[in-house]
């Protein structure tokens, strides 16, 4: 545990080895093998970590490496504080279990882009896995940083490798347009974090989230009221929102779809966007002191879960799909933490690291197959073509809808009863949600994997075609297109390990009601509360149903879900032609939903254009107001000027000139003195003598 | 009546010798006016008790500089008049004038001072007659003017040191 | 009266005439001595083994025709040769042929230093000899002469303010006073003085072997080239005197003057028998006599060499010699 | 008829002018020079007359710092009108006028 360090470190090195040298010198199979060497180091180096924590008594372990900021005298609500940050790393059962959902997907993921990208040129192709081997390192530090500021740093690092890897084939407009949206939209996000963070050190007058959270179990519970914990709880969760893409701030996550997807499937589905949600669990215990703003996460979760599930129900795109669809399930999440199910919360999010990792590089895998095509209307069939695909990819579709006994039931089970406890109506949403989910999702599968084959036919014809979506890279190289087929291994490979992981992962997590412990539950428990909290209120019960209304409520949820997956085996597989019939029924609803709630033009019209209109409009009165001022001054100026060269020219210069003239017309009166006589010089001391002593006489004997 | 006599014997020679040097065409006879006129300076400089002074004068204005003089006009050998020269520029007159004016403010002041005033008589000369002040002076020059006399002996050097190098030919 | 003006001027009519007489005759001792010297016999016809020719020769100057050049400076010309003389015999006015007040004109208290201002001035009848000749040799001569003067004298000056520092007195009497009460003659006592005097004595009267104003080879006889008759005989008798002069200095400071040897041992008391004067006059003679012997003997300097003698190698001495006296004045 | 300082005094004055005459009024540089050692000596007569007649030394004792100086002057005076006789040939005061440029 001593190591943790070097977690992060690992694949911080090997970006620095590929960034250095790599770009220049490193063979696309050395990169690939720097990169997945320094990942799978920091995937043993994670287990080994995490053995060691579940051996622990205490399991919480913190390594300090360095000071970072040293201690400034800065004031707080409690007099003078130290503002001081080291840099260091916290080992407790949440981030060991994000450390192992980082490094674990983090690695399959790297296996995957070895094959996935292997159309990339060398420099591209380094740059690809350097830039992935940074965004791990800034992910493992923001997971494990001990304080506000170390994850604050990993935060901004992470945004910054999205950033990247959004806009990785930059010649692509889209591409490039998509990651600065990222970049901008993130930005609004992080400026509500560090403002909570200002608010937190002037509140507690320390960044560390333990100290913090100690401080913050020792005040009142803000109920009916809206004090500072509500306020940095708004602000961290600003924050969140931003980096997790909750509403409002949800927009730019389906445009980063325009990444290469392995970037998509370990960016934008398994770790970054869950950021949010580790961030809002890592401050639990503020958010549960706050409860005013736990019902504004928890109804920001649960509406952005249906309007993003709404989206996806007519998405055609495959990755936009599972885009909204992740965003959805974020939504669920944030619902969990806000219900105060932080556990369950942090469950789903690892849950759906699987299966939404699963998903992702199963779409990428069809995407590869289909070079490069993402329309689903353009496929079909696909079971016929890519088995392995198809079967993994279909485990993480039941895992995701819901469906028993895969991982997301338990997982998504866990917040709805949770949810059911806290609030019916947003149970209410929720459950729709999930029906909604099994739905589109199903969707997705019988548009790529059933009916008939629908995308162009190979050979020479279906290049030209596949190739006008295609990214950058693609074009460059002239890869003859041979219809679709199963992927390489080295892709396969990855998809049965989540495949497997998204099976299984849900029963650390079985709920009471079926005969498990929970495990999960108590096992992260001590991450969410502060440790004199949790001695205190170690006995307290909290309200639960009793095991028959749970089994009742899951048996409702997967009902719905099943249902879902039948209307869409009905509309999509038996009746293709009914889904256009409902589309042209109600064309208004979804053009609504084709055109995402036309939130995007919205934000355009609003924000862009507000932001553009009122630039222009300072810039006129920039041009009028203030430079009129300016020119006014300006002319005051030059009016003045002219009356002071007037003066200059006739009084002072009149002066000068006369002082000059005076010299000169003395000069030539005077200069005939100068002799060089010596003689004359004589006589003119001899004349000084002769004054003075007729002075002296006409003084002494006249005066 | 022979201080008298010495006096006014002495100062026509003076007077008249500057009057020759002055005005005396050739340099060298004026060189030679001006070694009669130390010379006479000398004597007068017993005539008021100041045997010393007047060996030093004879010593070092008869035989050094005035000697060095004569040299210098040998030296110089002049192909013409030394003063054929005149710059129209030049206030000879009225520098004559202005010379003549002063002196005889001068002596005026004296003259009417003096007429007024009690003049102050020579004080009577002491017996022994012969003996001089050399000694006293000494006493005064090594004592109270020990450090004038040591600036002027290195004022004297400098002058030396000068003259050498202005004096010798460029090799 | 008597007092102040009839007995000196007495004094001085001797005086004058005393070393008029003593000129002629140290003519005739010279040319006798150099004639022995060379093995000859020197002046032989006018009286008894020539002793007349003494008064022969200034019979003979004063008859022959006195020439002035037709473009010399004739006011020059005439002063140049009484110039020369002059102070050679105002000298003598401070010289005491005895201790008694009857042998000297006067005693004043900067003797020495009177004796040495006043040679000095005798640098202008041989400048103004060779300038008022108008003519090239006697004008070279008369530089070369006064640059040898002027140089010796610094020198012999030099020496001779070690002497004052031992005698503690300017006046030549009180020298002379001085040299009895030490029991020393000076000449013991300043031995280096008296030596670098005796060199500076024969440059500062230009005899042999530095009569380089006067070499005929070079200049056809020096700055009075152009001399004849009387005027030529005026700048004769300067130079004997001159010779007299220095060996009178030389006796009064170096070998007690009148003083008999030894001044302070009862022993020979016996020596005072012999008049003081006749001390003196003995003891001239021999330095006359020794000025005349080096005439005869050494062969005359370069002029460059006499010019590095005196001033690289006597002035040194001579101020070495003064620190050297006074160190020994203040420790003793 | 008994001699005063005053007769010393305007004897001085008298010299003095002579010496200021021949500075002013001759174009030879070295009569010049002596006019000027003939103002020096005016100036010493003075002072020995007046330490006589004050009966106070310190007169004698400057004139012999004013002898000193002359002689410097002199020396210097003399080396400088040599060096530039060699240059340009004359002694004429009134062509000695180069620095006026």
């Amino acid at each position: 545990m001593e190591l943790i360090w070097l977690i992060p470190l690992l694949p911080g090195i090997g970006a620095a080895l590929n960034g250095v040298f790599g770009v220049r010198y490193f063979s696309k199979q050395t990169a690939a093998a720097v990169a997945c060497a320094a990942m799978g180091g920091a995937l043993l180096l994670s287990i080994v970590a995490f053995v060691e924590l579940l051996g622990a008594e205490h399991r919480e372990h913190l390594v300090e490496l360095a000071q970072w900021i040293p201690p400034i005298a800065l004031e707080t609500a409690s007099g003078i504080g130290a503002f001081e940050a080291p840099w260091a790393f916290r080992l407790d059962p949440l981030s060991g279990m994000m450390i192992l959902v980082v490094t674990g997907i983090g690695s399959l993921i790297h296996v995957y882009s070895v094959a996935y990208m292997d159309h990339e040129p060398r420099g591209g192709y380094v740059r690809f896995f350097c830039y992935l081997n940074l965004f791990c390192f800034f992910m493992l530090t923001l997971v494990l940083g001990s304080n506000l500021l170390v994850m604050f740093v990993g935060w901004e690092g992470v945004g910054l490798c999205s950033y990247l890897l959004i806009g990785f084939w930059y010649h692509k407009k889209s591409a490039s347009d998509a990651g600065k949206k990222a970049f901008v939209v993130n930005r609004i996000g992080d400026f509500g974090f560090i403002l909570g963070i200002f608010l937190v050190f002037f509140t507690f007058g320390t960044l560390d989230f333990r100290a913090v959270a100690e401080a913050a179990a020792g005040m009142p519970v803000e109920e009916g009221t809206f004090g500072v914990i509500s306020l940095i709880c708004l602000l961290l969760f600003i924050g969140a929102v931003g980096k997790s893409a909750q509403i409002p701030l949800y927009v730019w996550l389906p445009d980063a779809m325009e990444g290469p997807t392995p970037v998509s499937a370990l960016i934008h589905a398994a770790t970054m966007v869950t950021a949010g949600v580790y961030m809002v669990g890592r401050n639990a215990v503020l958010f549960t002191h706050a409860p005013e703003m736990m019902l504004i996460v928890a109804v920001i979760g649960a509406l952005t879960a249906l309007m993003a599930a709404t989206i996806g129900l007519v998405q055609t795109d495959i990755k936009r799909v599972l885009a909204y669809s992740t965003v959805s399930q974020l939504g669920y999440m944030f619902l969990a933490t806000g219900v105060g199910a932080f556990a369950a919360g942090a469950f789903h999010l690892m849950t759906h690291a699987f299966f939404k990792a699963l998903l992702f590089l199963g779409s990428g895998s069809v995407i590869h197959a289909m070079n490069e095509e993402q329309d689903m209307r353009k496929m079909g069939n696909m079971k016929a073509y890519m088995p392995v695909t198809f079967a993994t990819m279909g485990i993480g579709t039941l895992a995701i809808a819901g469906i028993p006994p895969f991982s997301g039931f338990f997982s998504k089970d866990e917040i709805l009863y949770r949810t059911f406890l806290d609030n019916t109506w947003l149970w209410g949403l929720a459950v729709v949600t999930a029906g909604m989910t099994a739905f589109y999702m199903a969707r997705l599968m019988f548009m790529t994997f059933y009916g008939e084959y629908r995308g162009p036919s190979w050979g020479a014809a279906g290049h030209a075609d596949g190739g006008q979506e295609a990214h950058g890279g693609q074009g460059a190289h002239a890869h003859a297109w041979h219809g679709p087929h199963e992927s390489p291994r080295l892709m396969t490979a990855p998809l049965q390990a989540l495949a497997a992981g998204a099976v299984i992962a849900g029963f650390i997590g079985v709920p009471a009601a079926l005969g498990g412990g929970n495990r999960i539950e108590h096992f992260l428990e001590p991450s969410f509360v502060a440790e004199a909290a949790h001695a205190e209120e170690g006995g307290h019960e909290e309200a639960h149903l009793s095991h028959a209304a749970e089994l009742g409520l899951m048996g409702l949820s997967v009902l719905i879900a099943l249902g879902g997956i039948a209307l869409a085996h009905r509309l999509y597989v038996r009746r293709p032609d009914e889904s256009e019939r409902l589309a042209a029924d109600f064309a208004g609803a979804h053009r609504v939903l084709t055109n995402k709630y036309y939130v995007d033009e919205l934000y355009d019209a609003t924000a862009v254009k507000g932001t553009m209109s009122s630039a222009r409009g300072l810039w006129t009165v920039d041009r009028n107001v203030v430079d009129g001022a300016v020119n006014g001054t300006g002319w005051l100026t030059r009016a003045s000027a002219w009356v002071s060269d007037v003066v200059d020219k006739y009084v002072v210069d009149g002066l000068v000139n006369l002082v000059g003239r005076i010299c000169t017309e003395g000069s030539y009166a005077f200069r005939r003195a100068q002799t060089g006589l010596i003689q004359n010089y004589a006589v003119a001391t001899l004349f000084g003598v002769f004054a003075f002593v007729t002075f002296y006489i006409a003084v002494r004997y006249f005066g | 009546m022979a201080e008298a006599i010495a006096f006014y014997t002495l100062a026509v020679l003076i007077l008249g010798l500057g009057v020759a040097v002055v005005t005396t065409p050739k340099t060298v006879h004026s060189v030679l006016f001006l070694v009669l006129n130390f010379l006479c300076v000398a004597i007068l400089y017993v005539v008021l008790r100041a045997e010393f002074l007047a060996v030093i004068q004879v010593l070092v204005y008869a035989g050094g500089i005035v000697v060095l003089y004569l040299f210098v006009v040998m030296l110089v050998n002049l192909k013409r008049a030394p003063e054929a020269h005149e710059d129209p520029r030049r206030l000879a007159r009225l520098g004559l004038g202005l010379s003549g004016a002063v002196l005889l403010e001068l002596a005026g002041i004296v003259v009417y001072s003096y007429g007024r005033a009690a003049p102050s008589s020579a004080p009577a000369a002491p017996v022994e007659g012969i003996v001089g002040n050399t000694e006293e002076l000494g006493w005064l020059l090594y004592t109270d003017y020990l450090i004038p006399f040591e600036v002027a002996s290195v004022l004297l050097l400098v002058a030396m040191v000068g003259a050498i190098v202005l004096a010798r030919r460029e090799s | 009266m008597l007092d102040t003006i009839v007995i000196p001027l007495l004094k001085i009519l001797v005086l004058l005439n005393a070393v008029l007489v003593a000129v002629t005759f140290m003519t005739l001792l010279e040319r006798k001595v150099i004639a022995w010297a060379q093995s000859r016999l020197g002046p032989m016809r006018v009286g008894p083994y020539g002793v007349l020719q003494a008064i022969a020769d200034p019979i003979k100057l004063i008859l022959k025709e006195d020439i002035t050049p037709a473009r010399a400076d004739r006011m020059l010309f005439t002063l140049a040769p009484i110039l020369s003389l002059v102070p050679a015999l105002v000298v003598f006015s401070v010289v005491p042929f005895g201790g008694d007040e009857l042998f000297y004109v006067t005693d004043i208290n900067v003797g020495l230093l009177f004796i040495i201002s006043v040679t000095s001035i005798g640098v202008y009848g041989i400048i103004l000899a060779g300038w008022a000749s108008n003519s090239k040799y006697p004008l070279l001569a008369s530089l070369r002469a006064s640059a040898q003067l002027i140089s010796y004298e610094i020198a012999v000056t030099m020496t001779l303010v070690s002497v004052i520092l031992t005698a503690g007195t300017l006046s030549m009497v009180g020298i002379v006073e001085a040299q009895q009460e030490s029991g020393l003659w000076f000449g013991f006592v300043q031995p280096v003085a008296f030596v670098l005097v005796l060199i500076g004595g024969l440059a500062e009267t230009n005899r042999a072997p530095f009569d380089l104003p006067e070499a005929e080879q070079e200049l056809t006889g020096g700055f009075h080239t152009e001399y004849s008759g009387m005027r030529f005989a005026l700048f004769f008798l300067a130079e004997y005197a001159n010779m007299i002069v220095i060996t009178a200095v030389v006796t009064i400071l170096f070998w007690g003057g009148w003083l008999r040897p030894f001044p302070n041992v009862e022993a020979l008391a016996f020596l005072d028998l012999v008049p003081g004067w006749i001390w003196f006059f003995g003891k001239m003679f021999v330095f006359l006599y020794l000025f005349i012997w080096i005439r005869a003997t050494l062969p005359r300097y370069r002029y460059d060499q006499l010019m590095r003698l005196g001033w690289k190698v006597l002035i040194p001495i001579a101020i070495a010699n003064i620190v050297v006296t006074g160190v020994f004045k203040v420790l003793l | 008829m008994e001699i005063t300082s005053a007769h010393y005094t305007v004897l001085s004055a008298a010299l003095f002018s002579i010496g200021v005459i021949g500075v002013l009024v001759r174009r030879n540089v070295i009569i010049i020079f002596m006019a000027i050692e003939l103002m020096l000596n005016a100036v010493n007569i003075n002072l020995v007359a007046h330490a006589r007649y004050l009966e106070n030394l310190i007169g004698q004792v400057f004139v012999v710092f004013v002898i000193a100086v002359a002689a410097a002057e002199a020396a210097v005076g003399l080396g400088i009108l040599l060096a530039f006789f060699r240059n340009k040939e004359t002694v004429n005061i009134d062509e000695m006028n180069i620095m006026r440029w």
